[in-house]
This record gives structure tokens, C-alpha cells and sequence, in this order.
């Protein structure tokens, strides 16, 4: 379990997966407006969310991820006209499998921000990263490997 | 209702219409038919269709449709759709094909006979409505409604979907619900569904059975072989990478697969994979409108489609673990 | 093996005040394929470019990680550097351990600790990137420009003059716009219609300019250098190739009973009208909705009286389809619904008015025929109170948050030329601020109140109360007096908030460019890329983008025009090699990503395939590499796994996952 | 916590019990446009405003208004920014009354505040809550 050296608790780790057009931007925003949310969040910038493979997403999992998020342009607003109704429909179909095994459905999730949305780009991170904390270290479906203990 | 298929097979090679027939000939046992070709009316000669020719041939249509001259398949209901789901994905030829759409009665499984205590098999031969299984302890009558596949009961008809000729009677054998397997775990908490999978899944040897019955999961390299995804697996390792392996297979086939159940008969751990793809057609059927893949050949799947109103994803945890 | 070099910068305090950087300097270094690493105060400096373009030709470097701002604002920067360097530009990835990282966290350790993850994730990366090499795409030297309000009209000529057709779409029966309807304008106090119909007739007589008014954007295809257009013409039930604009047919019309849009439904029109007398064309269209023809089937009298013959009732919606390079959206504003705020009493009393509706008041073509009188019962007014910030500046949802900018100068113009006019009459303004940044702007606003003694108060109005004897009684606050105060006035003039046009909403959805909370169209960039959309090939041009009076649309019109410019002037356009590309070993010929390719670039071949000695004829997929724009759709529908995306490939990604989870 | 000032405390409360954010406002002035009982109040709505900021909550408490404000609610419903002045003089009037070291007015407390110029309050905040 991934926890502060110095403080003992649980420090997540949490993959943000961003379309580099809205949500990669919306990042850039709460970043320039000095929106804090939890350093636990690790963005990775890809070109649209129909760019992520649920091969990435259980990889993360796999590798001791507690959190997998991904984030995109508002239905409508996509960059590619329709990525992110593809994205939609395979994240749905994915969670609810997640789900359906036992995983609990908090750790993933699907936000769409836009460029303009640095507020609701750090609420989301916030929120998410809380829920994490919640739901404690990820053991459902990590490589065990990958650990010490 | 066999010697009416081999004598239509001669036939067809004897005026040739085809060249060769694919179908099903005798095993080691009388519940074990393998699938093969037969090139000629001598090898017809072996040639069987009963109770335990679950083997679905549509897949061997794609080698099939790579050899010259036409081949004739013979095709349960159940099986016609899975051809039809590869016609829409271009991997097999129709023009190669002469389908004969056999009738079914519900095929047999045998592990369910083994279940009932039945040791020692040494012959089944049968009427459609029971068996008669040869030991050496000696004969026992079973009804075939005790030990038919879990496919069987929740058929999706006996209604073939694409054909050159039809031969043989059918007979209804649903008498269940196709979904009440989902349904039972989704309404467990999440860790008994986690205790659940955990449990069956353990049970998997990574012996690609199931991938390799599979129609749907008919890529000429998977993923798991390959080196795009960092992936490729032998055997697994960890207790990650079983789930792994599962829920990506069930996700490349969702929307594509026609719940043929081959994948379930054939494990030979037992492991009920029906449930990850039952899984996913259920969570098509309600979120997306209903779908059976393989209905027909020019269908547009659920995942390369969309409305503007499609549910979010948080519909799934709004919903709650049921 | 890659040799990759890692370049930490400090942003001056930006990054070094949060992130330490020689620790993910010591710590990257340790990465495996890293050979060189170092921080620098100002790496996107040209000094701090020579370091990159030294350690390359010192050190032997394949791969470049720079670990500084987001890649949205220098990655471009690096990857030059980098081609200068003799490597290729997309052998570079960027860290962003600033808006990512040292503008969100505080802490010290935190910040530092996050900044080593995303400089391995970045690591990891380019230990798997390859050299790309764009292709080429052609370029539709053509423009089209949406909305033919003032901005749209500058931004056509501008462009026409500079050698390039345009088309402009309208979706009135004629161009101008909200400008056409103005009386005069702040802060010279010209004529808006004198100085604004040269620029409707300069643009009709244009050869390079094709109007297409009564039209409307109905489907957006393509991408930036060839975008094809859906136009619809909507039916005019005019031949406008015949039409004299003689106007006997309004004159004879016998509905005449339709509000006026261009009066903002202060007076009326006939069913068969053109918008204004200005008009451009001066053709004009029957409504449908108000034709005793079309609701009855008899009638017909335009028909009759038309010399010309050019009555078409017959006539359907014509889609054009036509190829445009650049694409200028100048959708302009209207203003708010008033509707929510009962304490105005605008639904109830007709002399409330909204300022736009006094222009047209005050404008001699308007229903008053420039008389200024109260529309209740055409008395002349005593005293006008004027409300500033009507649904500006609210943070409740009955109004904006943002300060819609024109109407202090616009109030200040009213209230002056009202003074001017009619010295008699009383004016009161009451304002929370007066906001005048902009050249001789406060000059302005000073003149009406020292040399015309219009009256400004300090404070909001709280409710506007119609009396029985039609006069309004104001209930207001004077902050400076600490008073609250009552007045009489015989009119009121709401400063409503301006709104973009409600177009935009679709349409941003059909040109996929980004909009706001507000329905403003996003910006590139801020400050930097301010007329650009960050959808390649569209560009902005006036209030669509946010507030701005006319000087500034139109100078925004003219930067709009030059980049449009600017890309019609090239003859083929780099186009972004991070594609699709399928391995063809791997591809079954599904036709799986073709369906959900957005932009058809995915066809499919028959080819003799090797597969490791396996010789076969296979259909495979080919993607066409100037329609694909690299969205990744295919790589995710794509079973086997043999669509890959060059510069985002599923490898990189998971060495990305990996290094993050590590 | 002792260290913090019993007026920095008040105003936290004030904030906390009315849930407005004083700092939203522009001082547009429009509360003390709409005020009904503007011209009995010592400290105008518009000023509660700054009052609670400067934690100047003393001057408040002892002020005329509290009692003067009528709950009739124009000012919320009117005011552009969500600041809600009759919500701080609510909290004040209750931080007032907590101090006394119960909930509520006591009866023979309210002949004393009763003006006769004036609506009772109860009867505008019933008049406000059953309009509908």
C-alpha cells in the first residue's frame, strides 16, 4: 500500500487521462489560475478520450493505480466531431464491468472539462482524489508483484 | 436425420457444387466429435451428427474461405449468427460457402452426465429425447433435458439466419433466462461479486481455449501475443493478470459476440465466461437498445456507434452495485 | 537504445519556487537511457536553447525531455530547437512540472516529488518515440466568414482585398448587423448607418465576395485547409435575379401587421419585407409564417403588383456545398431576456425599454421616426432614468457574471445626445461603476457630465414601479449620499447585458471549436493567439469571442482576416504526422476502425501480405495520412491491436502508466 | 483557539449561519435601492456588508436595524451577487440573541421592539412564506 514515508498515510495514485484539446487545457487552466488539487494526480495527455484503451486503464490498475480518471471535451464540443462518444460508450461498458466484478465503481471515473473549465477541472481532481481516500489502497486489482509486502 | 446430411453432401461434391464439407466426424468416444474436413464421399463415411456436435464451424469458414473452391458448412441455428457476424467483419467469404442450416434439439453436455456420478463411458447412442450411455458397470437412460448445454436453454431460437438449404427438424429447448446468471451477481455486494470471480477465475490455465473456439475472437494475432501492448502472456502469473486477460477479451468482443457459449463449453477449467459477455450484452441491450450481434450481416455495433444522449459513465455508479 | 537528454526549467521562481529542481535534475539522471541532464532559469531562452542544441552535438543525443511549462504553450518552441539541433522535432516530449505541478502545489516536497514522476513518465516516453515526418495537405484558397455584422463584413473585405474569394453567410435577409440598427456611435458620435453602408455596399460590389443572405451554416466537414460547407439558402419566394428592389410589393402587402425584428419589435412590418432601407441585397423575403398567400392560399397581391415578375412562392431551401481553406465565425450578440427581473417592470411598462431598443427609438428610420416619446402614449418625455449593468456583472442565474463593456460609453452617448436634443428633459444615470478605459472614452463620459449636466448617481436601481398615472416611479440608491432615493421618471432605459448570438451553440458543435461557460468562442490562447480558435482554421472576429465595442471588432475583424490570410497564402500545409497507422502482419480487415473513423481517412486493400513466410492475398486497412487528424478513435476499436497511434502509441502510453504507477 | 478575537469569531459565525459570502459584493447599492424599511435603519443593508468585513460586529449588534429589517427578503432575491444582506443581519440578530444566552426572544422582550410604523415581522415573514 502506498503510503507517506513521513506521515504513515495513504497516498494514492491516481491516472488522469486528458484530451489534449479541453481537458489537457482545462488542466493548464487551473494551473495558471492557481487551482490546487492533490499532487496524487498524474496527467497523462492524449490526443482525444477516445484515444484510451481500457488496456491502459487496467494496466494502471495493474501497476497499484488506486484511481483511474479520464477527462474530455463535452459531448458535442469534441475535437475530432465524435471521439468522445466513442470514449463514452466504452467507459460505460468498462466500468459497469468493473463494477460487475467488484471493484468499486468510485475508482474510475468520467469528467468532461473543457478548456475554459480550470475550476471544474481542480473540483473534479478533488473530489475524485477524496472518494479515493475513501475507498483506501486499491488491492482488487493490483499486480502483487509489484510490491514489497 | 444424419444420412440425410451425408447423402446431400455427396451430392453436392458428387455434382460439384463444392469441393469439400466441413463438418463433424466420429471421436474417440462417442461424445468427443471432432471437426473436420471431408474431401471425398469415402470420408463422408465418418461422418456424425448428434446430440454432442456443439462445435460451432462457423470460425473454420475463415481458413475455409482461403481454399479454393467452395466448401460446404453445415451450420446449427445458433451458429449462423456468429457467420453472419464475420461476413460484417470481411473474414469470411460468402461465395465460398454453401450453408446447410441443420436443425437442433439442443446439444448435449457431457460433463453434466459425468456430474450424476456416471463413470466409465464406453458408448452413448440416443433417440432426441433421451440417451442411452454405455458403461462398464453397465447402461443408464438419461433424458436430454437434464443434461443438455447451459447454451441450450436459453436459445435464441431455432430460427437459422443465413442459408443455401435447410435440412432437419428443430425443436424449442429454452426454458430459462438468459440473463438470471448476471443478474445473480449483480445483485451480490461488491465482495462477494469480488469473492465470486476471484474464485472462478483462479481456476484458469491460460490454455486459450476459450480465445481459440472463440468466432468473435478471430484476430490472426491477439493482443496477449503480441508486442503492441507490452502485453503478451504466456501463462498467468500473478492474480491480476487472469482478470487481465478476461475482461479485455470480453471487451474486444463485446457487441461482437453472438452468445454462441462456446467459449463456456469448452473451458476446461469450467469456468462460466458466458458470464463476461452476458455481462456486456445486457448493459448493451439496456443502455443502448436491444442488439444481437449476427442478427444480421449488415448491422452497425453498439461500440462503433453512439446517440447524443447516451448514458455517462456515472450511470454506473449511480446505479449502484444492485 | 535512445540517448536522452533531461532539461529542468526553473520558469525563473515559476517552477524553482515549488519544484527542486536540481533534485529531478539528480533524480531523472538516473533514469535508465539518460545520459545528460541539467537545469536552466529560462530553458524556452535562446540561451537556454543553445543548451539543448550543445549537449546534442556533445553528448550524441537521440531523445530530448524538457521538463517546464505545458507543452501547449512551448512544445512547439523545443521541438525547433531540437530540428536545429539535427534531431528530429518529434523525438522531444515535454514534462509539464508548471501548471501541473509548481502552480498547484505548495509544498516543496510534494511539488518536487510529483515533478520526478512526470519527468520519468516523459522519459519513458521517449525512450519509445521514433522520428516522424509530416506530410502534406492542400489548401481551398477560399474563406467563408459566418455572420455579416460589422466584424464579418471587415473581415470579408479584408480578406477579398488581400486576393481571396469569400463567401459571407447571413442569417437575416441582410447584412449590417447589430451596427445597422445603432443611431449614432460612441465616442464621435458619427452616424452609424453613414459609416457603416459604404462597408455593406463596398462588400456587395466585391468581386471576391459572394453574399449569401438568409442563410444559414448547416453542416461542417473536413479540417483546417479544406473544410466543405453546408449552406442552406432559405427560401426567399423571391427570384433575386429578377427583383428591382423597387419595394411596391411592401407598399401593396396586405399583412402588415408582423413586429419589426430590425426594430426590435417596436414597430411593424409587411409579410413581404426587406429589413431595413439600406438593405443588402435590396431584395426582399416573404414570412412565411405572416403571408396571407402561404396561410390561406389566397391573396397573392405582390405577385401581381411585381413588374419584374420576381414573386417565387414556389421556391424551396437550396444547400450549397462549397470548399473553404479558413473559416471566420463573427456571430455577434444580442441582448439578454429581461424576463426575470420583474423589479424593472420591463414587461410590464412600454416606456422601459432596453438601450438598444432607444437606438432604434432615437434613429430617424425607426417607429418614432427619430421623435424621442414615451411608446405608451407618445408624450414627451421630462425626465429618463438610465440603469446601468441590467444582468451584467450577476452571479446569479439570472444574469451574467461578465461586464458587458459597451454600455457605460453607450449610456453616457445616449444620455448626451438626448441632453443635446432636447435640453428640457431631465437625465439620470445610475451606475455602480462607470467603466471608461479606451481612447478619449472618459473624455466622453466627463462631457456629459460637465457640459451636458447629466445627472450620475452612484447606485443600483432596487425597483421600477408604473404609477396610474403612467409615470414610473424609481426607487434607487445614492451610495455617496447613503440616501435611498425616489424618483419620477417617464421613461426608463435598461443597459441590458449582451449574450452571444444563441448560433453559436451549434455551430461551435459543427466547427468542433471550443466555447465558454458564457457561449463566448474560446481563444487559443489568451493573450497570445487571441483571434484563433484552437480548432485549426477557424478564427474569431468580434463579440462571438467577449464584449468589445465597434472599434475593437473591428480591428479584431482585421487580425482575423490576416491570419485567415495568412493560411490562404500557403499552398500546402504541414500536416501533424502523429496519425494511424495500422501493421499490416496484425490487421484482419475488420472494417471495425473505419467505422468509427470521423473522418473517412480509413480504406481498405487487398494486398499479397508476408507474414512470416505465409504468403496471402489479405485485405488490410490504409490510412490516408492527410485526412487523418489523429484522434485515436481507430486504436481503441481496433481488436487485434494493429491500428497504433505514431507519437501516442499504446506503448508509449503504458510506458507512460507505468512510470506514473511505478 | 483563544487567541482568537471575540469579533473575528463573530464574524466567522455571521458568515457561517448566513452562508454568505460578503466578499462577493460590489457594492452596487441595490439592497438599500429595494429596502422597505431603509429609511429606519441606522446601518443601511448595503453597509452590513462592510460591517461584517471590517468585524465590526459590536457596532452592528447594537445597531437599530436588526430590529428594523423586515425578512420581507427583497434584497436577497434582488441582490446581482449572492451576498444576501438580510441573511448577515439575520445571523447577527441570532449571534445577538445567542449571547443572551438563549435561542429566541423572550415575549417581553418584543413590546419594547414593536414600532407601530412598522409591520411586525413575523407578519412580512409570513406574508413572504405563504405568498406563493
Amino acid at each position: 500500500m502506498p503510503v507517506n514515508e513521513k506521515t504513515g498515510e495513504f497516498t494514492p495514485k491516481i491516472v488522469a487521462f486528458c484530451c489534449n484539446w479541453c481537458s489537457y487545457a482545462g488542466a493548464d487552466l487551473a494551473g495558471s489560475s492557481r487551482l490546487a488539487y492533490p499532487a496524487e494526480v498524474k496527467i497523462i495527455r492524449v490526443p482525444c478520450s477516445c484515444r484510451v484503451n481500457p488496456m491502459f486503464i487496467l494496466r494502471a490498475f495493474e501497476k497499484g493505480a488506486d484511481g483511474v480518471i479520464i477527462c474530455g471535451c463535452h459531448p458535442g464540443d469534441c475535437h475530432y466531431s465524435t471521439g468522445n462518444y466513442y470514449a463514452r460508450r466504452r467507459m460505460t461498458l468498462l466500468f459497469s464491468m468493473l463494477d460487475y466484478l467488484g471493484v468499486e465503481s468510485g475508482r474510475t471515473r468520467v469528467e468532461w472539462v473543457s478548456a475554459a473549465e480550470g475550476v471544474k477541472f481542480s473540483t473534479t481532481m478533488n473530489e475524485f482524489a477524496a472518494k479515493i481516500h475513501e475507498l483506501g489502497p486499491n488491492v482488487r486489482l493490483e499486480d502483487l508483484r509489484c510490491k514489497n509486502n | 436425420m444424419q444420412e440425410q446430411l451425408i447423402n446431400r453432401a455427396k451430392e453436392l461434391l458428387a455434382d460439384g457444387t463444392v469441393v469439400r464439407v466441413l463438418g463433424w466426424r466420429r471421436g474417440d468416444m462417442d461424445y468427443n466429435p471432432e471437426v473436420a474436413y471431408f474431401n471425398s464421399a469415402d470420408e463422408l463415411n465418418d461422418f456424425v451428427y448428434n446430440g454432442f456436435c456443439g462445435a460451432n464451424l462457423s470460425k473454420y469458414m475463415i481458413e475455409a474461405s482461403k481454399l479454393e473452391g467452395r466448401t460446404l458448412v453445415f451450420l446449427k441455428p445458433c451458429d449462423t449468427y456468429s457467420f453472419n457476424q464475420l461476413l460484417t467483419e470481411h473474414r469470411v467469404d460468402r461465395d465460398k460457402a454453401y450453408i446447410i442450416g441443420v436443425g437442433c434439439r439442443g446439444k448435449l453436455d457431457i460433463e453434466k452426465i459425468k456430474a450424476q456420478g456416471i463413470t466409465g463411458i464406453t458408448g452413448i447412442t440416443g433417440t432426441p429425447d433421451a440417451v442411452k450411455v454405455s458403461t462398464i458397470y453397465g447402461d443408464f437412460d438419461i433424458a436430454c433435458k437434464d443434461i443438455r448445454l447451459e447454451r441450450c436453454h436459453v436459445c435464441k431460437g431455432k430460427e437459422h439466419r443465413v442459408y443455401d438449404e435447410l435440412i432437419g427438424e428443430s425443436a424449442d429447448t429454452r426454458d430459462a433466462d438468459r440473463m438470471a446468471g448476471v443478474e445473480a451477481i449483480e445483485a451480490m455486494s461488491p465482495e462477494e461479486k469480488f469473492a465470486f470471480f476471484r474464485a472462478e477465475l483462479s481456476k484458469c490455465i491460460r490454455c486459450n481455449a476459450c480465445r481459440n473456439v472463440c468466432p468473435a475472437c478471430s484476430c490472426r494475432k491477439c493482443v496477449f501475443d503480441s508486442t503492441k501492448f507490452d502485453s503478451a502472456q504466456k501463462a498467468n502469473t500473478t492474480s491480476f493478470e487472469e482478470k487481465m486477460f478476461h475482461i479485455i477479451r470480453a471487451f474486444h468482443v463485446a457487441g461482437r459476440c453472438t452468445d454462441c457459449g462456446e467459449c463456456s463449453r469448452v473451458c476446461p477449467q469450467g469456468i462460466p465466461l458466458h458470464l463476461f459477455n452476458r455481462k456486456f450484452i445486457k448493459d448493451i441491450n439496456e443502455l443502448y437498445g436491444d442488439y444481437q450481434a449476427g442478427e444480421s450481416a449488415d448491422q452497425r455495433a453498439p461500440l462503433v456507434s453512439y446517440t447524443f444522449e447516451d448514458a455517462e459513465p456515472g450511470i454506473v455508479s449511480e446505479r449502484g452495485s444492485k | 537504445m535512445q540517448r536522452i537528454g533531461v532539461f529542468v526549467c526553473h520558469c525563473g521562481s515559476n517552477i524553482a519556487a515549488t519544484v527542486d529542481v536540481k533534485k529531478v535534475v539528480e533524480m531523472a539522471a538516473r533514469e535508465p537511457s539518460v545520459v545528460h541532464a541539467e537545469d536552466y532559469p529560462y530553458m524556452c531562452s535562446e540561451a537556454g536553447q543553445a543548451k539543448i542544441a550543445q549537449a546534442v552535438a556533445e553528448k550524441g543525443l537521440t531523445g530530448i525531455v524538457v521538463c517546464s511549462c505545458s507543452p501547449r504553450m512551448h512544445e512547439a518552441t523545443f521541438r525547433k530547437a531540437a530540428e536545429r539541433a539535427g534531431i528530429n522535432p518529434f523525438m522531444v516530449e515535454i514534462a509539464n512540472i508548471r501548471e501541473h505541478c509548481s502552480w498547484i502545489h505548495k509544498n516543496i516536497e510534494e511539488g518536487t516529488e510529483k515533478a520526478i514522476i512526470l519527468a520519468r513518465a516523459a522519459i519513458a516516453k521517449v525512450n519509445l518515440n521514433a522520428p516522424l515526418f509530416p506530410g502534406e495537405s492542400r489548401v481551398t484558397k477560399r474563406a467563408l466568414v459566418i455572420g455579416g455584422g460589422i466584424a464579418g463584413i471587415q473581415s470579408a473585405l479584408d480578406i477579398a482585398d488581400a486576393g481571396y474569394e469569400v463567401d459571407i453567410v447571413e442569417k437575416t435577409p441582410s447584412i449590417g448587423g447589430r451596427m445597422a440598427q445603432l443611431d449614432k456611435t460612441f465616442p464621435t458620435l458619427d452616424c452609424s448607418a453613414c459609416i457603416l453602408t459604404p462597408k455593406m455596399v463596398e462588400a456587395a460590389a466585391h468581386e471576391k465576395i459572394r453574399i449569401y443572405t438568409y442563410s444559414e451554416v448547416e453542416k461542417i466537414s473536413g479540417f483546417v485547409g479544406d473544410f466543405t460547407v453546408d449552406i442552406r439558402k432559405k427560401a426567399r419566394s423571391i427570384d433575386a435575379t429578377k427583383c428591382t428592389g423597387c419595394g411596391v410589393c411592401q407598399e401593396k402587402c396586405h399583412s402588415k401587421k408582423s413586429l419589426s425584428e430590425f426594430n426590435r419589435g417596436l414597430g411593424t412590418r409587411s409579410a413581404i419585407y426587406t429589413p431595413f432601407a439600406q438593405a443588402i441585397p435590396n431584395v426582399p423575403v416573404i414570412d412565411r409564417e405572416a403571408c396571407i398567400k402561404f396561410k390561406t392560399g389566397k391573396c397573392g397581391v405582390c405577385a401581381k403588383v411585381c413588374a419584374a415578375g420576381a414573386i417565387d412562392y414556389e421556391q424551396k431551401d437550396e444547400i450549397i456545398t462549397e470548399k473553404y481553406g479558413a473559416i471566420v465565425v463573427a456571430t455577434g450578440f444580442d441582448t439578454i431576456k429581461l424576463d426575470k427581473y420583474d423589479e424593472y417592470a420591463y414587461n410590464q411598462s412600454k416606456d422601459v425599454i432596453t438601450s438598444l431598443e432607444l437606438e432604434r427609438v432615437m434613429n430617424a428610420a425607426g417607429p418614432t421616426k427619430g421623435h424621442l416619446e414615451r411608446l405608451s402614449d407618445g408624450k414627451h418625455p421630462e425626465h429618463i432614468v438610465f440603469v446601468q449593468c441590467v444582468g451584467s456583472r450577476c452571479s446569479d442565474e439570472r444574469g451574467k457574471p461578465y461586464c458587458s463593456k459597451i454600455c457605460c460609453m453607450y449610456t453616457a452617448k445616449h444620455a448626451m445626445l438626448i441632453r443635446d436634443k432636447y435640453p428640457d428633459v431631465k437625465v439620470t444615470v445610475f451606475y455602480i461603476d462607470v467603466r471608461t478605459p479606451g481612447k478619449n472614452f472618459d473624455e466622453f463620459y466627463r462631457r456629459a457630465v460637465e457640459e451636458y449636466g447629466v445627472n450620475y448617481i452612484k447606485g443600483q436601481v432596487g425597483k421600477v414601479a408604473p404609477q396610474p398615472d403612467g409615470s414610473l416611479l424609481v426607487q434607487a440608491s445614492d451610495l455617496l449620499d447613503n440616501k435611498q432615493i425616489k424618483l419620477k421618471a417617464d421613461m426608463v432605459v435598461l443597459a441590458t447585458a449582451i449574450e452571444p448570438d444563441p448560433s453559436v451553440r451549434p455551430l461551435a458543435t459543427m466547427l468542433t471549436a471550443s466555447i465558454d461557460t458564457n457561449n463566448f468562442l474560446t481563444e487559443a490562447h489568451p493573450k497570445l493567439r487571441p483571434v484563433e480558435s484552437p480548432t485549426a482554421g477557424i478564427f474569431l472576429s468580434g463579440v462571438c469571442q467577449g464584449p468589445k465595442d465597434i472599434p475593437e471588432t473591428v480591428a479584431q475583424a482585421g487580425a482575423a482576416a490576416v491570419k485567415a490570410i495568412g493560411l490562404l497564402a500557403k499552398d500546402k500545409l504541414t500536416t501533424n504526422p502523429c496519425t494511424a497507422k495500422a501493421d499490416e502482419l496484425l490487421c484482419n480487415g475488420c472494417s471495425t476502425c473505419a467505422n468509427v473513423c470521423p473522418y473517412g481517412a480509413i480504406s481498405y486493400e487487398t494486398k499479397l501480405i508476408n507474414d512470416h513466410g505465409i504468403r496471402e492475398d489479405r485485405r488490410v486497412a490504409v490510412v490516408n495520412n492527410a485526412l487523418c487528424q489523429g484522434c485515436g478513435a481507430c486504436t481503441v476499436a481496433c481488436p487485434s491491436g494493429a491500428m497504433d497511434l505514431q507519437g501516442f502509441s499504446n506503448r508509449q502510453i503504458i510506458a507512460e502508466v507505468d512510470a506514473i504507477c511505478r | 483557539m483563544s487567541n482568537v478575537s471575540k469579533t473575528e469569531r463573530q464574524a466567522a459565525m455571521i458568515r457561517e449561519i448566513s452562508g454568505a459570502n460578503p466578499a462577493k459584493c460590489m457594492k452596487c447599492g441595490k439592497c438599500s435601492a429595494t429596502c422597505p424599511a431603509f429609511d429606519e435603519m441606522d446601518i443601511k443593508p448595503h453597509q452590513f456588508v462592510s460591517y461584517v468585513q471590517d468585524g465590526n460586529i459590536e457596532a452592528l449588534a447594537a445597531s437599530k436595524s436588526l430590529w428594523k429589517c423586515l425578512s420581507c427578503f427583497a434584497c436577497i432575491e434582488r441582490c446581482p451577487r449572492n451576498v444576501k444582506p438580510a441573511k448577515l443581519i439575520d445571523a447577527a440578530r441570532q449571534i445577538v440573541e445567542r449571547e443572551k444566552g438563549g435561542d429566541y426572544l423572550s415575549p417581553d422582550e418584543i413590546p419594547a421592539l414593536l414600532d407601530p410604523e412598522l409591520p411586525q415581522q413575523l407578519l412580512v415573514s409570513a406574508f413572504r412564506r405563504y405568498r406563493r
